[in-house]
């Protein structure tokens, strides 16, 4: 019961504040809240919205998973942005370019993914180690470069090619594609969403049951005490960026193998700072992450629903940026609240200090 | 045991003998890298034969081009010399460009200040509620604030521009100030230019775009700047906000009261930072808010705050690079920015020689392959790719904090959540 | 304090002039398209348009878009409850896309347009799901979809005409562009209007600058570096600019004003638009692309059930690209070279290419 | 002097924090003019009661008169304004500012922050003997200088009475001796001081009345004069003081640790921060450090534990050469490792006290198989730790952070004697620990050293180093300098060999030269 207060208690708390703040905001505006919560919530009904809501969950979720893993040990990885556009440009283009067997021809893309997301991650990663520039800065700069390097590899006389007034690279042949679950009118389910829910195992297990993990957070907590302990800083800065950096670089592997078959110049931007808010969201816990990563899907897809009943659709921005505000300091509060809790309680159950 | 103690020309006198605070002034070292970066500017541009390097036209640019740029950067410093980390400067900004077009819309230029002022404390209000007082952490309130900064402005446009612009991402046109010049002084230059002589004409162009079509937001930046160093540094008011960024645990057992000079560091922080993004309402190629607009510049405001080492001189220095690189890049594309290049190269033949002369030889050997591998890019391409040079300034910012990082030395309790009692 | 224009350093008046190519023989009267003496009767219509980024309102295509569609409600009679507007958001994933046209397509509207290329992918996955209504895309096609009428404009023979013009008005010889991104739709203006200046003056001397590679469409969103690049090509000598570069061309226009040199708008008629209005003195034409044409004929099309009536290409032969001549900057002369020009491209003894 | 108004009386004062009475009902009367000191155990609540004095903690309940007149203080500024400055147990600077804006911060008004201000500082520096240049940042200092620093600052507010807070745990006899001669020449001046310390033989030898204090209440005062320091320390703990003493030795000729040559250059400048370090401990034998703080000790201990990288020279244990080694594998071979800092070293704070056994064990059984950890296995051994080395806490699942310092370090410790280390390096091990859990900690590594464990010892308390060690040696400016016998030296001959005082007036401040100590030799000739 005391988890579920200490874990559960603060999110509802800043959901109903935030939803509240909003809620007033569009009076203020001369709109009506209830009529627009409610019609958020009956577009999850309408058409493939719920699929949308399951398959941009997914997406968010690896996204958010690769932030976590920087946060576990206070590596601020602002970069997951320019790493999954980086890895998803090169991963396509490899993709379109090869032949495989099914599957293989997939494990290849992903692959790819993984480890181009990770390269672009080794170089923030390296100056920090290396020159110790702050890595909230350097991977800043980084998505920058990454829109340069994208743009240079889809040119078309580089690896794209022109369709329409679109240009994109080559298509993925069918062997390399994910299929995903049809659900008829409702829309398809990527089928790459079990590798987020995958991934999100994968890390649960990592970062509670293995050495690795283990050392992580230890860094985290203090990387003196780590240090100390035989964990090598520079070490866990890397590979926890690597690692990261992987993780980013499989963000849009559900859109790419699932449904587009290409990167084309409409490949969405931003998933990589969402996935900052998400993590957040979720304390980096696995479980916590799922349901940010489902609540900012919701509020992405059944924000379009606003439009239909003349409400800015911006509102949920301010939702979203209200929510992850109101959830750090709900959890604040309540840390400060079970401390001191839990001191009373410790000098309790030694009855020893001060009661002379 | 025996009873011998050692011997005194034994003891090992390695322990320097406490050196001064500080060689050389700081003003002197700023003074001297400007010199030198004129120098090299105009060596390239001599030995290149591109001119633009140091025109008038490239300093004026530059010189907008950093404006909010330098305006985030100061508002950086404030937060962070009270050890507040402000990640939150883009959000800040993006409020400072919808307060700057309402107040200006309807009250002209003046008011757009102050209104773009009152809307970034207003985002600066919000960090320092959750940082001071609830103790979140830094960045994460900050990229909070970055989300609500941009869903608000959203918000409000659709609701107070809509109806005036038809647009709902975009404000009706704003007024602008009025440029001002140094007349006599900026046609003399004008014409030193024009002359084309080694070395003068290069420094000609430079002060010429400096004096030339000057906007009273320029003045009032360089203002802020140099009256953010008086009253930071001269001033016990600032020192009293820099002792709540060094350490914050004994300026509170001074009697300083830490979280109300927090509060007003990082209120003022957001004031700047939205001052900043009034800087690009007012530019006068900008009709008034488009939503956007700030385009990551109050990230590369930290950047600059950064990379000038936690000081006013230093982000000065920052910003410029950063708006010289961009302007270089927009104003004359690809060959002219290769001229860089060949610049780079030459800094690289002096760090050699500064590091032989220091017998560091690996560092030395460094430079030269670092050297010849832009040389070799100088001598094999025509023009820089415009992916690269649109990005330009991010790559430089990359380069100048790895070679420099280490130098750096932000202050001793930035970002650190701090409790009273 | 400055007053007015300042000196702008080098290359102005070094030549009063290009040295202007043989005129082309004057064009016959030019005969007036489509005589609408038929009434169309859209009363039943429900008419929905998914506007790309900016919306309406956003003084370039989208509003053009809008245009169109409210003088197709009036003309056709379509009543106003019947029309349904939405907008996609900046950096927004493919499936919001689809969302937005499945959300239009179930609520029984029929045509729907999608106003951008970015709308051909989801369009490509909606259409055939809704195989009764009609759909139609702006600067896009989709393979394989009969019921998605492309409404693709000839961008390259209206900016040929702007090439013409700035060469006629250049006094230095020497004229520039802007793109705002560098994507293959904005290459077409570019590819266009260099043809068209070095057509009327084979020495005239071109700047080119884009603001942002492909990829990254901050390009098209700020108008600071709009300005300063403009001001780069000024001071290089250019004398008439020419943008395709969404709100950053307002960034052009005031270079433009501030450097003394003209500018030639794009999209819609600048010349009228309260935003740049402080500066409209310095815009002599605007490319003109008809999108409110094509929107409004498509809509005609759809009442009259006779789609087969629309052009493959909006081009110069059916007025879907055009110049403007509000401002009076373009005399009798040059209108009768421009007609010249446009009858020869009309007939096919020009032929524009599409790309550099 | 009882007929004159005493300085400060405190009343009746309580306070309490969560779980915690740290001060019930304490009285204290301090008269005009002296040194009066305070003692207790840690955690006795001496900390507490001042910062109660200075404003910085607002009592529960009870009164504080300053001259005579009863007042209440909201914040340090409030007491500064009536006359009280404090020096606290840790120092309180701000390292990048200077040593002028560090004595002005907070009492600006007095005289600006420029000529005027430096001009009283340097007046008072005279007046005092408390010399500092104005204009050189503290981080350049040492910290006898930040102690300077530190009662300039407190002066400069004309405090007239001055709290020190175990101002002496940092400083070697010698600085001690010449505080000493500070306080008492201000104490002439009509200066009136609350001094702390552990140390009953300073406080005997500098106080004009004693205050001890126990489980946060007053016990008594005496006449620092007429008692002895055994018992003084009886009131404080009632009981017998433990002593650290081990005399039976059990040194074996087997070598554990052999470090030859060690070479350690700070990362900027040239300067060696480790010069030719040459160490040998065995099998049985416990070898100490002594040395003034930064004179090296602690990069010996992070270059031995490869924390750091060793410019040059060889680190072996037992035949294995662990020169390139990491700090893990070092473990691994066989080093337990106490670190200086608890908090910042020894232990993961937030997380439960199993999650800190397998800190640095992550290999190990029986914490870990292979690359996954065993929890199970963890706790068992952590409860087996909690019994053995009497951790006093409700469970193992609470967060390290709850515990209070000493049951922390005997977690800390015990955790470094598991599975059987060959060497244990032990920096500071008992430092800001009480009486009993002192006691445990001496008694487990004496029991561990008898086993035959090899111990490297580094300590600020020279009569712990000298009660535990079977040699001792001086560190000085990143050398050996000198080698002492445990037998026969004094901690005041230790003293002048830190502080490199026979070669002759290199000390801070300029130590004189002191005769050469006894026991105490010089390394390598
Ligand atoms: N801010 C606080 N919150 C909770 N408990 C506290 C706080 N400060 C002190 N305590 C508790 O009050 C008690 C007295 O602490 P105090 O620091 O006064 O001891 P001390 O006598 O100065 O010890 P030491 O000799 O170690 O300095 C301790 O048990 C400590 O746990
Ligand atoms: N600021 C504080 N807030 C909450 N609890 C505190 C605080 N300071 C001390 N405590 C509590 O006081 C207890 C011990 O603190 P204290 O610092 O007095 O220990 P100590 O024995 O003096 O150790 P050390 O010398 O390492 O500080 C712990 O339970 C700790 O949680
Ligand atoms: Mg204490
Ligand atoms: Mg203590």
């Amino acid at each position: 019961m005391g988890i579920l207060r200490g874990k559960l208690l603060p999110p509802v708390l800043a959901i109903l504040f935030s939803a509240l703040l909003c809620g007033v905001a569009l009076l203020v505006s001369g709109a009506n809240p209830l009529r627009a919560f409610g019609a958020m919530v009956s577009q999850v009904g309408q058409g493939t919205t719920a699929v949308d809501i399951v398959n941009s969950t997914g997406t968010y979720y690896i996204a958010a998973l690769a932030v976590a893993i920087g946060f576990q040990m206070n590596l601020f990885n602002i970069g997951v942005e320019g790493q999954y556009r980086v890895a998803a440009v090169v991963a396509a283009v490899v993709g379109g370019s090869i032949v495989l067997p099914p599957g293989i021809h997939t494990l290849v893309i992903i692959l790819t993914a993984a480890v181009v997301g990770a390269l672009w991650a080794a170089i923030p990663a390296v100056l920090k180690v290396t020159r110790g520039v702050n890595e909230v800065i350097s991977t800043i700069m980084m998505n920058g470069l990454a829109l340069g390097l994208a743009a240079y590899l889809i040119g078309d006389d580089v690896f794209g090619e022109l369709r329409g007034n679109n240009i994109r690279t080559p298509e993925i042949p069918e062997s390399g594609w994910v299929p995903g679950i049809p659900l008829g009118s409702s829309g398809t389910v990527f089928g790459l969403v079990f590798l987020a829910a995958a991934l999100g195992i994968g890390y649960w297990v990592m970062m509670n049951r293995t050495r690795f993990g283990f050392e992580l957070r230890a860094s985290g907590e203090s990387s003196t005490a780590a240090a100390a302990g035989g964990v090598s800083a520079k070490k866990m800065i890397m590979i926890a960026m690597l690692l990261s950096g992987g993780i980013a670089g499989l963000v849009s592997m559900p859109e790419i193998l699932g449904r587009d078959h290409t990167y084309n110049l409409n490949f969405p931007a931003g998933i990589g700072f969402s996935g900052i808010a998400i993590a957040l969201l979720g304390r980096n816990h696995p479980g916590g992450i799922a349901l940010g990563a489902l609540l900012w899907a919701f509020l992405d897809k059944s924000g379009l629903a606003l439009d239909n009943v003349g409400v800015p659709r911006e509102i949920v921005t301010i939702m979203q940026g209200a929510i992850v505000l109101s959830v750090v300091v709900a959890y604040e509060v309540v840390r400060r609240v079970e401390l001191a809790a839990e001191q009373r309680r410790v000098g309790r159950e030694l009855g020893t200090v001060g009661a002379a | 045991m025996s009873a011998s103690l050692m011997n005194p020309s034994e003891a090992p006198a390695t322990l320097p003998p406490p050196r001064k605070s500080r060689k050389i002034p700081g003003w002197a070292v700023g003074a001297l890298g400007v010199a030198g970066a004129v120098v090299l500017l105009s060596t390239t541009s001599y030995l290149t034969g591109v001119p633009q390097l140091t025109s008038t036209g490239t300093i004026q640019t530059a010189v907008r081009l950093a404006l909010p740029i330098l305006l985030a950067a100061l508002g950086g410093l404030w937060a962070e010399r009270a050890g507040v980390v402000n990640i939150g400067l883009e959000g800040m900004m993006i409020m400072g460009t919808w307060g700057a077009a309402w107040g200006g819309y309807q009250w002209g230029p003046w008011a757009a200040l102050v209104s773009a002022a009152a809307f970034g404390a207003l985002g600066g209000l919000l960090h320092a509620v959750a940082t001071v007082t609830f103790g979140v952490n830094h960045i994460v309130s900050g990229v909070a604030i970055n989300l609500v900064g941009a869903g608000l402005t959203k918000y409000l446009s659709t609701l107070i521009f809509f109806p005036l612009s038809n647009n709902p991402r975009e404000s009706p046109a704003v007024p602008k100030f009025d440029t001002y010049s140094a007349a006599g002084l900026s046609d003399w230059l004008g014409r030193l230019e024009a002359e084309q002589r080694v070395g003068l004409s290069d420094v000609a162009g430079i002060l010429r775009g400096l004096v030339t079509g000057v906007s009273p937001l320029t003045m009032l930046a360089v203002v802020l700047v140099v009256g953010s160093y008086l009253v930071l540094w001269r001033t016990r008011f600032g020192l009293r906000l820099r002792s709540c960024g060094e350490n914050p645990v004994a300026a509170e057992s001074l009697g300083v009261n830490v979280y109300l000079y927090k509060y007003v560091a990082v209120i003022g922080s957001g004031a700047l930072a939205g001052i900043g993004g009034a800087a690009l309402v007012l530019n006068p190629g900008q009709p008034g808010y488009l939503e956007g607009q700030t385009n990551g510049r109050g990230y590369i405001g930290l950047a600059a705050l950064i990379f000038g080492n936690w000081r006013p001189g230093g982000l000065l220095g920052g910003s410029a690079l950063f708006g010289y690189a961009d302007g270089l890049q927009l104003r004359s594309g690809g060959a002219t920015f290769l001229a860089l290049v060949y610049g780079a190269v030459l800094l690289l033949a002096v760090i050699v020689v500064w590091q032989l002369v220091r017998r560091r030889w690996f560092a030395a050997a460094g430079s030269v392959v670092a050297a010849a591998a832009l040389y070799a890019v100088y001598y094999s391409v025509d023009e820089v790719p415009s992916e690269l040079t649109t990005y330009a300034p991010h790559l430089v910012t990359l380069v100048v904090l790895a070679a420099a990082s280490q130098r750096l030395r932000m202050p001793a309790a930035d970002g650190v959540v701090y409790r009273r009692g | 304090k400055d007053t007015g224009g300042n000196n702008t350093g080098s290359g102005t008046d070094n030549a009063e002039g290009c040295k202007l190519a043989a005129k082309p023989p004057a064009a016959a009267a030019t005969s007036s398209a489509a005589a609408s003496g038929e009434k169309v009767d859209g009363s039943a219509l429900k008419v929905g348009l998914a506007y790309d980024i900016g919306g309406r309102g956003d003084a370039s295509f989208n509003d053009s878009a809008a245009a169109g569609l409210d003088k197709a409600q009036a003309d056709f009679g379509i009543k106003p409850e019947n029309l349904k507007e939405l907008t996609a958001a900046p950096n927004e994933p493919e499936d919001a896309k689809q969302t937005r046209l499945r959300q239009l397509a179930s609520e029984g509207y029929n045509p729907i347009i999608g106003v951008g290329f970015a709308y051909a992918e989801s369009l490509g996955v909606v259409a055939p799901e809704f195989p009764d209504v009609e759909f139609a895309i702006v600067d896009g096609a989709v393979e394989g979809a009969a019921n998605v009428t492309p409404l693709l404009f000839a961008e390259e023979q209206g900016s040929f005409l702007a090439g013409v013009i700035a060469a006629y008005q250049s006094k230095s010889c020497h004229v520039g562009f802007v793109g705002g991104v560098e994507i293959p739709l904005i290459k077409k203006f570019d590819a266009g209007f260099e043809q068209g200046a070095k057509t009327a003056a084979p020495d005239i001397k071109i700047e080119r600058k884009y603001l942002t590679p492909a990829g990254d469409f901050t390009g098209f969103q700020d108008p600071a570096k709009g300005q300063e690049a403009a001001t780069g090509q000024i001071e290089s000598g250019a004398d008439v600019l020419y943008h395709a570069a969404g709100a950053s061309g307002k960034g052009v226009f005031s270079a433009a004003k501030a450097g003394n040199a003209l500018a030639i708008g794009v999209d819609s008629d600048q010349y009228n638009q309260t935003t740049v209005a402080e500066s409209k003195d310095v815009i002599i034409s605007s490319m003109l692309k008809r999108v409110d044409v094509a929107v409004y004929d498509f809509v005609g099309a759809v009442a009259k059930d006779d789609l087969a009536s629309l052009p493959e290409v909006f081009d110069l032969s059916v007025d879907g690209v055009g110049y403007s001549t509000t401002g009076g900057k373009i005399d009798a002369d040059l209108q009768a070279v421009l007609e010249g020009y446009k009858a020869q491209i009309i007939k096919g003894e020009i032929d524009v290419k599409d790309s550099l | 002097m009882s007929t004159t108004t005493p300085a400060v009386v405190l009343s009746g004062i309580t306070k309490r924090f969560p779980g915690v009475v740290a001060n019930s009902d304490v009285h204290l009367s301090v008269q005009v003019g002296e040194v009066h000191a305070l003692c207790g155990e840690n955690g006795a609540g001496k900390s507490t009661l001042m910062k109660i004095l200075y404003g910085m903690q607002q009592p529960d309940e009870g009164a504080i008169e300053v001259g005579g007149r009863q007042v209440r203080f909201r914040t340090p500024a409030d007491a500064i304004k009536a006359g009280i400055g404090m020096v606290h147990q840790h120092f309180m600077l701000a390292d990048n500012l200077t040593v002028q804006e560090n004595v002005v911060l907070g009492a600006e008004s007095l005289h600006g922050i420029g000529g005027k201000a430096r001009r009283r500082i340097q007046e008072l520096a005279k007046s005092t003997g408390l010399t500092v240049d104005p204009d050189v940042l503290v981080e350049r200092l040492g910290v006898a200088d930040r102690q300077r620093v530190e009662i300039l600052k407190v002066l400069y507010r004309g405090a007239r009475v001055i709290i020190l807070d175990e101002p002496t745990a940092v400083l070697v006899p010698q600085e001690v001796d010449e505080l000493f001669a500070t306080l008492r020449a201000m104490r002439e001046q009509g200066f009136t001081f609350l001094f702390i310390s552990h140390k009953l033989d300073e406080v005997r030898s500098i106080a004009d009345s004693v205050t001890v204090i126990r489980r946060g209440t007053t016990v008594g005062t005496a006449d620092p004069k007429a008692v002895s320091s055994r018992e003084l320390a009886e009131m404080m703990v009632g009981s017998e003081l433990p002593s650290p003493e081990t005399r039976e030795s059990t040194v074996t000729d087997r070598v554990v640790l052999r470090v030859e040559d060690l070479g350690l250059v700070a990362e900027e400048g040239t300067r060696p921060v480790l010069d030719h370090i040459d160490l040998v401990v065995r099998a049985g034998e416990v070898v100490g450090i002594a040395g003034v703080e930064g004179n090296g000790q602690t990069e010996l201990v992070e270059t031995i534990m490869g924390m750091r990288r060793a410019h040059h020279g060889r680190v072996l244990l037992g035949d294995r050469d662990l020169t390139r080694a990491g700090t893990l594998a070092r473990r691994e071979a066989g080093i337990g490792y106490v670190p200086e800092d608890r908090h910042r070293q020894g232990l993961l704070l937030t997380q439960p006290l199993w999650a800190n056994r397998i800190l640095g064990y992550q290999t190990r059984k029986p914490t870990a198989r292979g690359a996954w950890l065993d929890l199970p296995g963890a706790k068992e051994d952590t409860e087996r730790i909690v019994a053995e080395f009497d951790v006093r806490t409700p469970g193992i699942d609470v967060a390290a952070a709850a515990l209070s310092g000493g049951n922390q370090q005997k977690l800390v410790v015990g955790r470094e004697l598991s599975g059987d280390p060959a060497l244990l390096i032990a920096s500071h091990p008992t430092r800001g620990v009480d009486v009993g859990a002192q006691a445990l900690i001496w008694d487990e590594i004496k029991k561990a050293r008898a086993r035959g464990l090899a111990v490297l010892l580094i300590s600020a308390d020279l009569d712990e180093l000298i009660g535990l060690s079977d040699t001792i040696k001086v560190m000085l400016r990143g050398r050996l300098v000198a080698d002492a016998d445990p037998a026969t030296v004094t901690p005041e001959d230790l003293g002048s060999a830190m502080t490199g005082a026979g070669a002759g007036g290199v000390g801070p401040g300029g130590a004189t030269a002191a005769d050469a100590p006894a026991a105490v030799e010089v390394e390598g000739d």
